[in-house]
C-alpha cells in the first residue's frame, strides 16, 4: 500500500476527517495466524502447566512473615496460612510474580519513555532497516502479537498490550486474589514472557530512532574499566538504563569537536548502549563497582537516568563534590525540575555548587549542560584528591579494632578486620583482594564504630590492580542475523556446536569477576557460542589471558561455534531470545505467528541454549530469568540468586516426570531428564559449568550432539569436581553417544556401576538407556500437535 | 549448660538483616546436636565449600566415620577424593538436594528412604539459610529438623550454635570436637 | 457529526480501506483545556510538594530489614542505608507506592476487564445517559484527562493512560532508582490519582452497561445479614468486586422465572453492585465475617470473582462441601479451566462432587451453571449440619486448656481462651462478644494445639445474635447530580451543613462493627452529609437503632444535610471525588478540563470533606486514601491503619507550614491549621470522631460554617474525650466563629488561657487569633492563580 | 535478676509475626526501667486506652505523682479526669505526638524542649509497638529511648517486659508496683 498520510477532504463528506495516519493498516499477511495473538494471562496457562508440573517450584522463604496488608504481619511459618488465607508457598509465588512485575515494568517503561521522547523529535515513521540478512526482524513481537512491525509506530499496540497485561497481573497481587502458588507462578510465567517483549521493544526503537548495529559482526572495539579514563580531562559519568540523554551528550561532544577534549565514561546500560555508536566512550565499570567510580572522585559531572543507580547517589556525588544530573522522572531525588529554566543559569548553579544537582527531564537539554558543567568544573575539581593518602590510610587501618561488625553486615561475609591488620602489618595483598569479592553496598561502613571508610581503604590498597584493570570490549552489535541461523542451526542440532551459553544480568557474584571470565572463556573455548549481556558482558572484559587479550579480542563476535559476542544491554538480551525462536523459524520452518507455545516447546526440546545470571541481583534479572524459562530455556543463577526465594528444578528420579509425545505417531514416550531445570541456583563456580553443559542436553539430540555435550560435561565434572558426574549415564542411548576417547571405559562403567548389558563383540549397548536413539523422532509436550488433535 | 543465649551478639544472624519469623534457631551446646545426630533414624550430613578451610573437612570425615552418610555440596567433593575417604559420602547439588528432601516419598541417596535430621557443616552461608529456610517451611510431615554446626548463629535452623568470630575459632573447634565426642 | 461506521471505498482510491470507526473524533470544546492533561508523574509534582512539606510523612516501618533484591537482606534500622542506597525513609516510600500500585492496578485491571468481557455483548457505544440532571458525567475523567466521555468507547484512551502511567511508576519501584522519599510519594499520589480515575472508568462502564441507577435518590431497599439469607433455598453465594458474571446469575435467574425459587446473597462488592439492580438479593456480610459466612455451610455454591476472596476459598469451602465457581483470571485457584465446556458436564462434575470447583472465565456462562449447580446439590447439601451441637460445643470448649497461643496469634489480640473458660461455665456472653470483635481470619485455630475449632466456637456462641442481624440498606444511587450539588453548594460554605463525611474501606476494625454505626449516625444526626461505599456500607446496616431501624432507614438519601447515602460499591467511591470536583465546576464555576491542581487546591482550602477507613485493610484502601489525599481530601484510619507505615501529619505548632495566598492580592496570609492532617490513623472511636469533625474545617469557612463545625468539635470532643479540644482556639478568628450558646464562657476561656485581648463590652475579640475573618479572601497555595503570574 | 530472657515464650512478640530487625527489644527488670526512668532528663509517660482497664489506671497516676508527665492518648484522658488527677497531663493523639519526638527542634508539651526516655503504658499494642518503632528509627539525634512497661514483650522497644498472660497478670502488676517504687 502506498504511504498516505495528512487530512483529507471527500466531495459531499466535508465535515468528514479523514486522517489517513490513523487507519489501521491491514496487516501484511506474512503468515497464517497463530492460535495465540496477543495472550492474556489464561491463554497459555496450560502451557505453563506443563512446564510446572516437571519442573515443580522450589521455595526458599527470605522471611517467614507478610505484612502487605493492615491483618499482617501474618506469620506463615510451616506453610500455615495468613489472616487473608494465602499460604506459604503462595507467598512466595505472589513474591515472585512481584519482582517479575517491578522488571518487566522497568523494561517496557523504558520503551515507552524513549517513544514519547523521541517521537517529538523524529516522528514514528522512522522504519527498521536491518539489512539484507535479516528477514525476521522482531521474533518475540511477531511469536507473541502477531504483528511484524516496520516502523516505530508497529510497536504501539504491542506496548499497549504489554501494559494492559502487566497491569491485570498487578492486579492479582492484590489481598485475597490467588490461592494457588501454581497459578502465581503461570502469572509470573505470563510475567516473564511480557518482560521479553517489552525488552525487544526497547532494543528496536533505540536501534531504529539511533541507527545502532544491525547485527553485524566484527564490531569496534572500546576500552572498560577505571584505569582507562583519563583524569586529566572533564569527565562525565552516565549511569542508568535510557541513554537518549546520554546519546545527547555524544552529540554536543560531537557537533562542538569536543570528543578529544571530555572524557565520557558509563557504568551499566547507559554506557553499553552509546558505545554502540561512540566508541569514544568508555565504560568505568558495571554495577558492582559503581560505588567505587563513583567514590573516586573522577567525574566532574554524574549524569543519571533510570534503573541500577545507587538510590544514595546524591549523597555519594556530593561527599566527593560531583554535581548530578538526574534526566529522567522516575529518578529524581528530590531536586528541583529545571527542565524548562535557562542553560546557563542551570550551568552556573552546578558549577558553583548553589545546588547539589538538578533535574532536566528533556534529553535534548542534557547535553551541553553536562559537558558545559564538566568543563568548567574540571580545573575546580581537579585539585581535589579523593584517594586516601598514605597516612590516612595508615591511621585508619590502625583505628581498627577487629570487631568484627563489618563482616556481620557484609553481604559477602568478608573479613575485612583481619585484612586490616595484615594491612597495617604491611600486607595489603588480602585487602586488596577483598576489592573484587566486594560488591561496593557500603553497608559495613556504617556499622563500623571507628567511622573507618572501609571500602576507600579497599580501593586505596587495590590501587594498582585498578591502575591495571583495562580491558577492550566490542561494541553491541545487537541481534543475531537470519544468515547466521541458517548457518548454526545444523550444527547445533548435529552437536559440533554443543550449546549456546548466555551470561546475562548483575553484578552480585559470589567471589567477584573473575568467575565471568571464567565461564566466557571455558565455553568459548569448548566451542560453544557465547552470548553476552548487561553487567556480565561488561565484567568479562576485565580480565585478560596471557597475551594480555580480552576474551572479546581473543573470540570472534559471529553468532558461530566458540564466538563470544557481546549483544548489548540488558534489552538486548531479546536477541538471544530471538535467535533460538529464529532456529525454529528458520531452520526448522515452523510458524512463529502467535504461536508461543509451540515454539517453546520446540526450544526447550531441541535448543541446547543456556542462561547464566551469576551475579543476578534485580528484579529485572528475575524476570529476565522468567522470561526464559517460559520459552523453554533453562537459567543458571550464582548462590546470591537463592534469595529470589523460588527455583524451578526438575527431578530426575522421577520417571513420570519425563515424558514427551512423538508427534509421528502421538506415543507418549520416557524420555532423559533434560533439560533437567529450568532455573536453578548454584553454590560456586565449579558446580556451575558442568550444570550449565548438563543443561544444553536435550531429547531431540542426535547422536553427534549427545556425544559432544556428554564429553564436556564430563570433562567439566571431572575438571572442576574433580568426580564423574552422578547421572551421566541417564544420557547416554545408545553407545554411539559415548564420548568417543574412551567409550570402553565408559562401556565398562555402565556395566558395572549401572548394571547394564553391554555386548562386548560389536561394544554395543543391549539394555539400559531410558530409551534409544531414534533419528526421526519428533517430540513434543503439546497434545495440540499430536495427529488425532490437528 | 554453656549456651550463649543471654548474650546478645550471639544470637544476632551471621548476616545482620536475616532475620526470619518467630521461630527462630534455638542456641544450643554441641552435646546437644550430638544427642539429636546419635538418636535420629535416618541423620544426614550435608557439606559444603567452607569445609575445605583449615581443619574442617578432618572433622566432617570424624562425623562420617561415626556413621554418618555424608553429602558434599560443590567442591567439597573434591576433599573427600582427595583424602580417599572410604566413608559413605555422596556428590549433591545443594539445591536439587533440599528440593529432594521436601518430598516425603523422596528414596534417599542411598534408595532407602529419606532423613529425619540433617545437619549443614561448611555451606556458604547464605546459601545454607535458604535451604534450611525450605526444610523448615516445608519439610513438616514427617518432620525433618535441620540443623547447623556451623560457626554462625542460624536463624532457620531448628538447633544451632551461636557466632563464633575469628577471635573464637579454637572454642568453635572444641565445640565440634565435642559434638563428635557424643556420637 | 453525524454517525458513520463501517468500511468505504472511495472511487480512485480503491485499495485504501477508510474505517471511519479508528478516527479520532474532535473533542467537544465543552471548556478550554487546562494546563495538565494526561499528567504523567512528574507534571504534578510541584503541587505534591506542596502537600508533602505542609504533611510531612511519618513513617512507622513494619520491617526493620528489606528483602526486595539479592542484596538484602538490609538492615535498614535507625535509617541506615540498604546495599543499594536506599535508607529506611524511601524504602517506606516505596512500599507505600507499591501498595498504591496494587491497589490502582485492581480497580483498573477490573474496568478494563468488564470492558473487554461486556463489548463481546454490547459493542462499545452504549452511551451514558445520567439523565437531565447530571451535565458534569465524569468530573475525575474531566478534570485530569480533559476527556468528557459520552459513551463506553471514551474510555479506553482513559485507561490507556492509566495503563500506561501505572507501568512507568512500577518501574521507579526498581532497585537503584528513586532516592528520596518526598519523589517515592509524589509518585504514591500520581498513583492516587490514577486510582480514582480508574474507579470513576469502572463505575461508569457498568451503570451504562447494566443501566445501573444514575444517581437518584430514595433508592430501593434490601437485606443485609447472614440471618435474612432462607437456607431452605438452593443457595448462591457471590464473592468479590467483578459483577458480570453475578448479573449473569440475575439474568438467568429472572429469565426462568426462579427468582423466589434460588436466594442469591453476596459478600463484598459483587453483591453490592447486583443490588443496585436486583434488590431480591441478598448481602450476606461485609469482608469481615467472609470465613463465617463460608464456614456456616449454606453456599450450595460458591461463585468468585476477583479481589477480597479469601485465598483459602477453596479449602474452606471443600470443608463444607460447597463447590467453587472462579470466574476470573487472577483467581483462578489451580482449578481446570472448563470454560469452553458442555455446561451440563460442569454441572455434572460439580453436582457429583468429582472436583472442588471449576474455572469459567466466560461471565456469559456462569449463570446457569450456578444456578443449576445451586438447584441440584441443595437437596443433598441440605441434609447436613455446619453449625457446632451443644455436645461438640460443650466438648471443645472442655478441651481448652488456656495456653493463650490463639491470643499472641490473633491480629485482634482476642482472649479466646477465658471466653473459652467462661462459656464453659455456662456464660456464653464472653464468647459471642468475640464474634464481632473478629476479623475472620482463622490465625487462631492454626496456633491451636488442641485443634479447637475455635471460628465455629464463636459462631456457635454468637448463634442467636447472628440470626438477629438483619438490617436493610438502600441500593448504590452512583453518582451526586449536579442538581444536588446546586441545593448544597451554598450551605456547604455557610456551614448549616458542616461537612461530607466518607466512610469506605474495609472491615479491619479494631472492636467490631458498632463503631461503623456510631460514626455514621453521629454525623448524621448533626447535619453532616454521610456518604458510604464498600465495606462499611455493608456493616453500617447491621446495627440498628430503639426503633429497629438502620441508618439507611431512619435517614433519607439526598445529597443534603443530615442525609445517609448508599454511593454503591468500592469502585463508585469515585463519585465522593466527584462531588467534591463538582463543588468547584458547578458551584464555583471554575474550569476543570485538565485542571487537576486548581481543583485540588479549591477542595483543600474549601470543601469541608473527610474520609474514614475505620477498618482499612487492603492495597485498594491505601490507594483510595492517597486519591483523596491528592485532591486534597482528609483520611482517618482506624489504628490498623498503622501497619500502611505511613501517614501525612500536619503540626499546628509551626505557623511557617500553615501560609496561604490571597488570591486578590497575591499576599501570603498566616492561617488556620486546617485541616490539620492528610491521613492519620487514630486509635479508638472515641478520638476518630471529634478528629473527623476537626479535620471539616477549611481556611475558607465563612463565620456561620466555622461557629457550626467548632461546635461539634467542641461537642462531640467533650462527649467522648471529655475534655476540651487542645487546639479549639486556634480555629477561632472572630467572636462570629465562637459556638452561639456558651459565646462568653468560651470569651472567657480565650482571655484566661490563652490570653486573648476581649472587649467585654461589645463582647468582641481585640486580639489573639491567628487572623481574622475577611469575607472576600480568596485562598490558594498555587503561585500559577496569583494576579502577577496570570 | 528476674528476667526471662531464657524463656522462648517471652521473647516471641505478643502479636507473633511482629519480629521487627535485628534490633529487638532488651527484656528487662522492673528496677532496670524505673532507674531509666530516674535518670532520665525529660522523662514522658504515653498512656492509652488499656490504662482504664482494672488496676492500671492507678498506677499511672502513681508514676505521675512521681514527677513524670503523662500524656494520655485517646479515651485514657477520661480517667484523670474522672480522678480529678492534678499532676501533669495532657491529652495528646498519640500519632500526633509520635509525630513530634522525632523533631530534635520540638518544644516539648510544656514548651520546655523534648524528651529522652518515653514510657509506653496501656496503648493498644499494635499502635504502640508501630509508634515505638518510628521512635527507634527516626528519634536517632538526640536519641529518644521508647521503651514499654505493658505486658506484652515489645520488640521494637528498646527495653521491655515479656508476655504476661491473663495467668500472670498479679506478677505482672507487682512489676509495675516495683518499677514505681524505684522511682
Ligand atoms: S496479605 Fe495476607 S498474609 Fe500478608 S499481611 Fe495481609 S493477611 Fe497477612
Ligand atoms: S567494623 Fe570497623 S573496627 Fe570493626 S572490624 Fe570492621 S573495620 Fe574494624
Ligand atoms: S561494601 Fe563490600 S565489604 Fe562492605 S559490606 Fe558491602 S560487600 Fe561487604
Ligand atoms: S545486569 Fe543487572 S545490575 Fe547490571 S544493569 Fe542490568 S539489571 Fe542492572
Ligand atoms: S532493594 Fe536495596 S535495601 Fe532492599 S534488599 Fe535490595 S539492596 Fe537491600
Ligand atoms: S490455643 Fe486453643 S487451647 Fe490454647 S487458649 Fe486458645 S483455644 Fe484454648
Ligand atoms: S479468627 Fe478471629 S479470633 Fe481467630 S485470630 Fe482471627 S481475629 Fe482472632
Ligand atoms: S472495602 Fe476493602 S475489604 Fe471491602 S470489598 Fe472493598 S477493598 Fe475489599
Amino acid at each position: 500500500m502506498e504511504e498516505i498520510t495528512g487530512r483529507f477532504t471527500i466531495e459531499g463528506w466535508e465535515n468528514v476527517q479523514i486522517n489517513i495516519g490513523e487507519i489501521v493498516e491491514e496487516e501484511e499477511e506474512w503468515e497464517p495466524m497463530g492460535p495465540y495473538p496477543f495472550p492474556k494471562m489464561a491463554d497459555l496457562r496450560d502451557w505453563d502447566f506443563k512446564l510446572l508440573n516437571r519442573y515443580k517450584p522450589f521455595y526458599a522463604p527470605q522471611c517467614d512473615v507478610c505484612a502487605l496488608c493492615t491483618f499482617g504481619k501474618c506469620d506463615l511459618t510451616g506453610n500455615k496460612y495468613g489472616a487473608c488465607g494465602i499460604r506459604m508457598d503462595a507467598m512466595q509465588g505472589r513474591i515472585v510474580l512481584l519482582a517479575c512485575l517491578v522488571g518487566c515494568s522497568a523494561h517496557t517503561a523504558h520503551a515507552r519513555h524513549m517513544i514519547h521522547d523521541l517521537e517529538r523529535k523524529w516522528g514514528l515513521d522512522v522504519p527498521f532497516d536491518l539489512g539484507t540478512e535479516i528477514n525476521v526482524t522482531a521474533p518475540l513481537t511477531q511469536l507473541i502479537t502477531g504483528i511484524k512491525p516496520k516502523k516505530v509506530r508497529d510497536f504501539l499496540p504491542v506496548l499497549d498490550y504489554i501494559e494492559e497485561n502487566i497491569v491485570q497481573l498487578a492486579d492479582a497481587l492484590h489481598t485475597g486474589q490467588e490461592g494457588s502458588y501454581l497459578d502465581f507462578e503461570s502469572k509470573a510465567l505470563q510475567m516473564g514472557m511480557l518482560d521479553s517483549l517489552g525488552k525487544e521493544v526497547a532494543d528496536m526503537i533505540q536501534i531504529a530512532y539511533y541507527n545502532m548495529p544491525h547485527g553485524e559482526s566484527n564490531q569496534p572495539f572500546f576500552e572498560v574499566g577505571m584505569g582507562t579514563i583519563d583524569t586529566n580531562k572533564p569527565t562525565i559519568i552516565v549511569i542508568g538504563h535510557n541513554a537518549p540523554p546520554s546519546f545527547d551528550i555524544v552529540d554536543y561532544l560531537m557537533e562542538n569537536g569536543l570528543e578529544d577534549e571530555v572524557e565520557l565514561g558509563g557504568i551499566c546500560c547507559t554506557a553499553i548502549d552509546i558505545t554502540r555508536k561512540y566508541q569514544k566512550a568508555k565504560i568505568a565499570s558495571a554495577l558492582g563497582r559503581q560505588l567505587r567510580v563513583v567514590r573516586a572522585g573522577f567525574a566532574d559531572v554524574i549524569v543519571i537516568d533510570e534503573q541500577c543507580i545507587r538510590a544514595d547517589i546524591l549523597k555519594q556525588a556530593k561527599a566527593v563534590g560531583s554535581p548530578v544530573i538526574c534526566t529522567n522522572d522516575k529518578a529524581m531525588h528530590g531536586l528541583v525540575d529545571r527542565t524548562n529554566d535557562d542553560p546557563d543559569a542551570i550551568i552556573n548553579d552546578l558549577v558553583e555548587g548553589n545546588v547539589p544537582g538538578v533535574v532536566i527531564l528533556d534529553p535534548f537539554k542534557v547535553g551541553r549542560v553536562a559537558v558545559e558543567v564538566a568543563r568548567k568544573i574540571h580545573p575546580k575539581r581537579a585539585k581535589k584528591e579523593y584517594i586516601l593518602s598514605d597516612e590516612a590510610f595508615e591511621r585508619w587501618l590502625g583505628e581498627c579494632i577487629q570487631c568484627g561488625n563489618c563482616t556481620f553486615a557484609c553481604p559477602q561475609g568478608l573479613k575485612i578486620g583481619s585484612a586490616n591488620k595484615k594491612a597495617l602489618e604491611g600486607d595489603t595483598e588480602p585487602l586488596a583482594k577483598l576489592f573484587d569479592q566486594c560488591v561496593g553496598c557500603g553497608r559495613c561502613e556504617q556499622v563500623c564504630k571507628k567511622h573507618i571508610p572501609i571500602v576507600d581503604l579497599m580501593v586505596k590498597a587495590a590501587r594498582p590492580i585498578i591502575e591495571k584493570e583495562k580491558g577492550k570490549m566490542r561494541a553491541g552489535r545487537g541481534p543475531v542475523r537470519d544468515t547466521e541461523i541458517r548457518q548454526v542451526g545444523a550444527p547445533i542440532v548435529l552437536g559440533t556446536i554443543p550449546g549456546i551459553i548466555a551470561p546475562i544480568g548483575c553484578g552480585n557474584y559470589p567471589n567477584g569477576t573473575e568467575d565471568v571470565y571464567t565461564i566466557v572463556n571455558e565455553f568459548a573455548s569448548r566451542g560453544y557460542i557465547v552470548t553476552l549481556t548487561g553487567c556480565m558482558a561488561i565484567d568479562a572484559a576485565f580480565w585478560l589471558d596471557d597475551e594480555g587479550k580480552s576474551v572479546y579480542e581473543r573470540y570472534p563476535d559471529d553468532f558461530d561455534k566458540g564466538c563470544v559476542l557481546n549483544i548489548g544491554s540488558c534489552v538486548s538480551n531479546a536477541h538471544i531470545h530471538g535467535a533460538a525462536i529464529k532456529v525454529a523459524s528458520i531452520f526448522a520452518r515452523r510458524q512463529i505467528r502467535a504461536n508461543y507455545d509451540e515454539i517453546a516447546d520446540y526450544i526447550l526440546n531441541r535448543v541446547g541454549a543456556c542462561g547464566v545470571a551469576w551475579g543476578a541481583m534485580s528484579q529485572k534479572a528475575a524476570s529476565i530469568a522468567t522470561g526464559f524459562n517460559r520459552l523453554g530455556i533453562p537459567a543458571v543463577v550464582g548462590p546470591h540468586g537463592v534469595k529470589y526465594r523460588r527455583a524451578y528444578l526438575g527431578r530426575r528420579d522421577l520417571p513420570e516426570k519425563w515424558k514427551v509425545y512423538d508427534v509421528r505417531n502421538g506415543e507418549e514416550i520416557q524420555c532423559e531428564p533434560c533439560p533437567e531445570h529450568l532455573i536453578v541456583a548454584v553454590e560456586t563456580i565449579e558446580e556451575c559449568l558442568p550444570m550449565m553443559a548438563k543443561l544444553c542436553f536435550r531429547v531431540a539430540d542426535t547422536p553427534p550432539g549427545r556425544q559432544i555435550k556428554l564429553t564436556h560435561y564430563i570433562d567439566l565434572s571431572m575438571k572442576y569436581l574433580k568426580v564423574m558426574p552422578p547421572d551421566w549415564h541417564l544420557y547416554v542411548r545408545s553407545e554411539a553417544d559415548l564420548p568417543l576417547a574412551k567409550k570402553e571405559y565408559y562401556l565398562k562403567l555402565l556395566e558395572d556401576e549401572h548394571g547394564w548389558e553391554i555386548d562386548w563383540e560389536k561394544k554395543k549397548i543391549v539394555s539400559g538407556p531410558i530409551k534409544g536413539v531414534d533419528p526421526s523422532f519428533n517430540p513434543t509436550l503439546l497434545e495440540r500437535l499430536l495427529p488425532e488433535r490437528r | 549448660m554453656d549456651c550463649n543465649c543471654c548474650s546478645p551478639q550471639s544470637s544476632i544472624p551471621f548476616d545482620v538483616g536475616n532475620i526470619p519469623g518467630p521461630e527462630s534457631g534455638r542456641l544450643v551446646t554441641p552435646e546437644t546436636i550430638g544427642r539429636l545426630i546419635k538418636s535420629a533414624k535416618r541423620p544426614l550430613l550435608i557439606v559444603g565449600a567452607e569445609i575445605l578451610e583449615d581443619r574442617m573437612i578432618e572433622r566432617a570425615i570424624a562425623i562420617g566415620k561415626k556413621g554418618v552418610p555424608i553429602a558434599a555440596t560443590g567442591p567439597a567433593i573434591r576433599g573427600f577424593v582427595e583424602r580417599e575417604y572410604d566413608g559413605e559420602v555422596y556428590y549433591c547439588q545443594l539445591h536439587e538436594l533440599t528440593n529432594c528432601l521436601l518430598d516425603p516419598e523422596w528414596k534417599g541417596l542411598d534408595g532407602k528412604g529419606s532423613y529425619d535430621v540433617v545437619v549443614f557443616f561448611g555451606v556458604t552461608y547464605y546459601y545454607a539459610s535458604a535451604m534450611l529456610s525450605a526444610i523448615k517451611n516445608f519439610a513438616t510431615n514427617p518432620l525433618i529438623r535441620g540443623v547447623s554446626i556451623d560457626r554462625y548463629y542460624h536463624p532457620h535452623a531448628r538447633m544451632t550454635f551461636g557466632n563464633y568470630g575469628p577471635k573464637r575459632e579454637e572454642e568453635y573447634l572444641r565445640m565440634i570436637d565435642k559434638l563428635i565426642a557424643t556420637l
